[in-house]
């Protein structure tokens, strides 16, 4: 993945230069290890400034809402995925739209590494396909596989599914099973469902830094926010926060891409991804939908077939 | 326990199992007086929200019908 | 919502028509006795916040 | 004066021995958690002093994330009618073990806000003078730690009562006031030690720990500034790009203090509740009228470091509200850097 690097920006350089597109949206270099900033690139000697590597797993079609401006965008396979349903809601024109496809390897789960090791990551460099993780008194090489993000791990569509500009050859695709931990959960009696959400969630403090990572939620007013009336109360009650998060991925039904930006961004590392893998492995199932692969094609929950599934209704 | 009789909540579409409820009434027939209908003007408005802020009320079940 | 630990049965879906009042009064009897069956709900119910 | 030495096998034992006269708290790893939070230890439950910081600050233990200011009830029935009561809560003396220094310290600039001539909330105050804080001295900071640059630091004694340095095989404790003093006698800690020479040794630890910090602010430049220069600056269009407004950053800060206060109704009765609220979200400022003079993310994400930075500096002119835990920096899902941003207004 770091090969990239040379091609994204010579190809945003080529784009800015052209006048093709306003700004290019892609990464630049964070002041941590294991954290790049999302940054906004406007004239050709920045171009520099962007950066690739396994810490890009924020979600950038959350910077694409709305946006009046042509933009060349930086896209691995679940941000192309996004970019696709952005368009087909309406959030963005494909005319606006330059997408600079990267075949993606998969992220490093941060939150797995920081609790990995004892002392402090000072250091993450990679190199074909290992991570090197230095801190005051360690030092230590990982296989990139073991320590991906599980998003990733589970990921079969690292592709971009549209591109106008690829940066290299496409990489395989994985043939596993995404939905182990789900079926796991199905399997459980109604009170350990409960009770396991219960302490999935136990430590949230609702600072919804998983909704807005989400490039889905882009509503002007979240149902949490609304008052008149209010679905939801405020407080940290665990119902509460329970109702948030289950709203909140039922609003993503059909459209969750399992980019896994929500659970990145989560300060205290709750997987709130078992909530939306559910409906995603439910809309797999019974439409046969994975969101975000076809421009042509309207979502299961917007279209009406005679041969939907309506064994639920009496 | 014994005389403990659970509250549903029936969110009931208009023009569909509103007017039902309507005719059954109309009939005389008896059914449980367990359900407190909510009319909605289609199902097809119904949210999930609905069905949460009913629980969250109390409620025991949720009864949607079209 | 049975995916996160509301029992089954506690939500119902139905179709009736508006000249369907037996059907109506059928699928009251039937989510009635569902639900009376489950015994009370005793998740998502906020009575008051717990909060500190 | 005075220090007193813990032996570390004393520890345990002369905890529990507090229990008589004190609540407990101190940060605590339940089963199966990645993380320590700061809550009231039940009997058994030991302070986990091995993590060098909480991902959440200690701030919940006088400023819960969600409190009852008032319940009240319209039954008629009842002889509360109509009254406004404050729901009892248990302010008896509470013992915080395991603190950071910067968090303590930050304690004090929440106290600017909370505790003034004019106005004085009850519930932060009573729950703060009901704390001793038995703070936790920081021998190997984190690189995203500037406490040196905000007028605290790994050793800042300014929040705290006693001040723990761990020597491997025991514990200094170093006593600053006299709720600290009255606390170490009632877990039965009296071994005294020649004062100078463990002041010598602390201080020894306190300058090799503040050397290891190499992150440093300075916001000289900002203090002269005016505000309207640093509000119309060009950079912080630069700075909110990446922003999502969330609000990870001013929950897990130790010295944002903003709330929102909710009523919440059931049937006759209902209770009025404060909770955490955040710059970050448009609703923070949203009127009833339907207009929000911070409507867009550019707007809230200068509100919050012009706040901290600069109208803060100002109005109390006792440096910046921000003691350098670094947690906003560490745990901010895309990257904003407060560090970067000081920079950037202070030059």
């Amino acid at each position: 993945m770091l090969g990239y690097i040379d091609k994204i920006r010579q190809i945003s350089k080529g784009l800015i230069e052209d006048k093709k597109v306003d700004m290019i949206i892609g990464f630049k270099k964070g002041t941590m290890p294991m954290m790049n900033e999302p940054c906004l690139v406007k004239s050709p000697k920045d171009v520099e400034k962007l950066v690739w590597d396994s810490n890009c797993g924020i979600n950038l079609a959350n910077y694409l809402t709305d946006r009046k401006e042509r933009i060349g965008i930086i896209a691995k396979g679940c941000d192309s995925r996004n970019i696709v349903t952005h368009i087909i809601e309406n959030k963005i024109k494909r005319e606006q739209l330059v997408i600079i496809g990267v075949p993606c390897t998969g992220m490093i789960d941060k939150h797995r590494l920081t609790s990995m090791f004892e002392g402090e990551i000072e250091q993450v460099t990679e190199q074909n396909g290992n991570i090197t993780i230095k801190g005051e008194d360690f030092e230590e090489i990982l296989k990139k596989n073991d320590v991906l993000q599980q998003n990733c791990s589970v990921c079969i569509h690292r592709n971009p599914v549209v591109y106008d500009e690829l940066v290299s050859d496409l990489v395989e695709e994985q043939d596993v099973d995404r939905y182990e931990d789900v079926r796991k959960i199905e399997a459980m009696p109604s009170e350990k469902k409960w009770n396991y959400f219960d302490d999935l969630l136990s430590t949230c403090i609702r600072c919804y830094a998983c909704r807005n990572a989400c490039p889905l939620c882009y509503c002007p007013t979240c149902f949490v926010d609304e008052s008149r009336p209010q679905w939801v109360g405020k407080s940290d009650d665990s119902i509460d926060i329970r109702t948030f998060h289950f709203l909140r991925a039922y609003h993503c039904a059909g459209r969750c891409t399992d980019c896994g930006a929500c659970e990145r961004a989560c300060p205290v590392g709750i997987n709130m991804r078992m909530f939306t893998r559910k409906l995603e492995k439910d809309c797999f199932e019974q439409y046969g939908w994975e969101a975000g692969l076809s421009l042509d094609e309207r979502p299961p929950l917007d279209t009406y077939k005679p041969e939907d599934p309506d064994d639920f209704i009496k | 326990m014994s005389d403990w009789e659970p509250k549903i909540v029936a969110f009931l579409c208009n023009w569909c199992s509103y007017g039902a409820a309507d005719l059954a009434g109309v009939g005389r027939m008896q059914y449980p007086p367990n359900i407190r209908v909510i009319r909605i003007p289609c199902t097809g408005s119904m949210s999930p929200k609905f069905a949460l802020a009913a629980l969250r009320e109390g409620a025991d079940g949720v009864w949607v019908s079209g | 919502m049975e995916h996160m630990g509301i029992e089954p049965g506690r939500i119902h879906f139905s179709w009736v028509s508006s000249a369907e009042s037996t059907k109506f009064v059928q699928v009251v009897n039937e989510v009635t006795e569902a639900v009376k069956a489950l015994g009370p709900n005793n998740h998502f119910i906020t009575k008051e916040a717990k909060v500190a | 004066m005075k220090v007193i030495k813990i032996d570390k096998k004393d520890w345990v034992g002369g905890l529990e021995k507090s229990r008589s006269a004190y609540r407990l708290v101190g940060p605590f790893k339940e089963n199966g958690k990645q993380f320590p939070v700061f809550k009231e230890l039940d009997k058994g439950q030991e302070p986990d002093l091995t993590t060098l910081n909480t991902v959440i600050s200690p701030k919940s233990i006088v400023f819960p994330q969600s409190e009852v200011m008032f319940e009240y009830t319209t039954d008629e029935k009842s002889e509360d009618c109509n009254l406004l009561k404050r729901p009892e809560k248990n302010y008896s003396p509470c013992a915080v073990i395991g603190i950071r220094p910067y968090d303590a310290a930050a304690f004090l600039l929440v106290q600017k806000n909370f505790d003034t001539p004019d106005y004085r909330d009850p519930y932060w105050c009573d729950a703060y003078e009901a704390c001793t804080f038995i703070g936790m001295a920081i021998n190997n900071p984190d690189n995203t730690d500037f406490s040196t640059s905000t007028k605290s630091g790994p050793f800042d004694e300014s929040g705290l009562d006693v001040l723990l340095v761990d020597m491997k095989d025991h514990f200094l404790a170093k006593v600053i006031t006299d709720k600290g003093d009255a606390y170490l006698k009632a877990a039965g800690w009296t071994a005294k030690v020649d004062t100078d020479a463990a002041i010598k040794q602390i201080d020894e630890m306190k300058n090799k720990a503040e050397v290891k910090i190499a992150s440093k602010i300075s916001f000289d430049n900002i203090e002269k500034k005016s505000i309207m220069e640093l509000y119309e600056a060009d950079f912080w269009e630069d700075v909110a790009f990446a922003c999502i407004n969330c609000g990870t950053c001013t929950y897990l800060c130790p010295t944002c203090w903003c709330f929102d206060i909710q009523d919440e109704n059931h049937g006759k009765s209902g209770k009025r509740f404060k909770n955490w609220d955040g710059c970050m979200f448009p609703l923070f400022t949203h009127h009833s009228s339907g207009h929000n003079p911070r409507g867009i993310k550019v707007m809230r994400v200068r509100q919050r470091f012009m706040h901290k930075l600069k109208y803060f500096l100002d109005k109390y002119e006792d440096g910046i509200m921000c003691v350098g835990c670094g947690r906003c920096t560490r745990f901010c899902p895309v990257n904003i850097d407060i560090r970067n941003v000081c920079k950037l207004m202070n030059s």
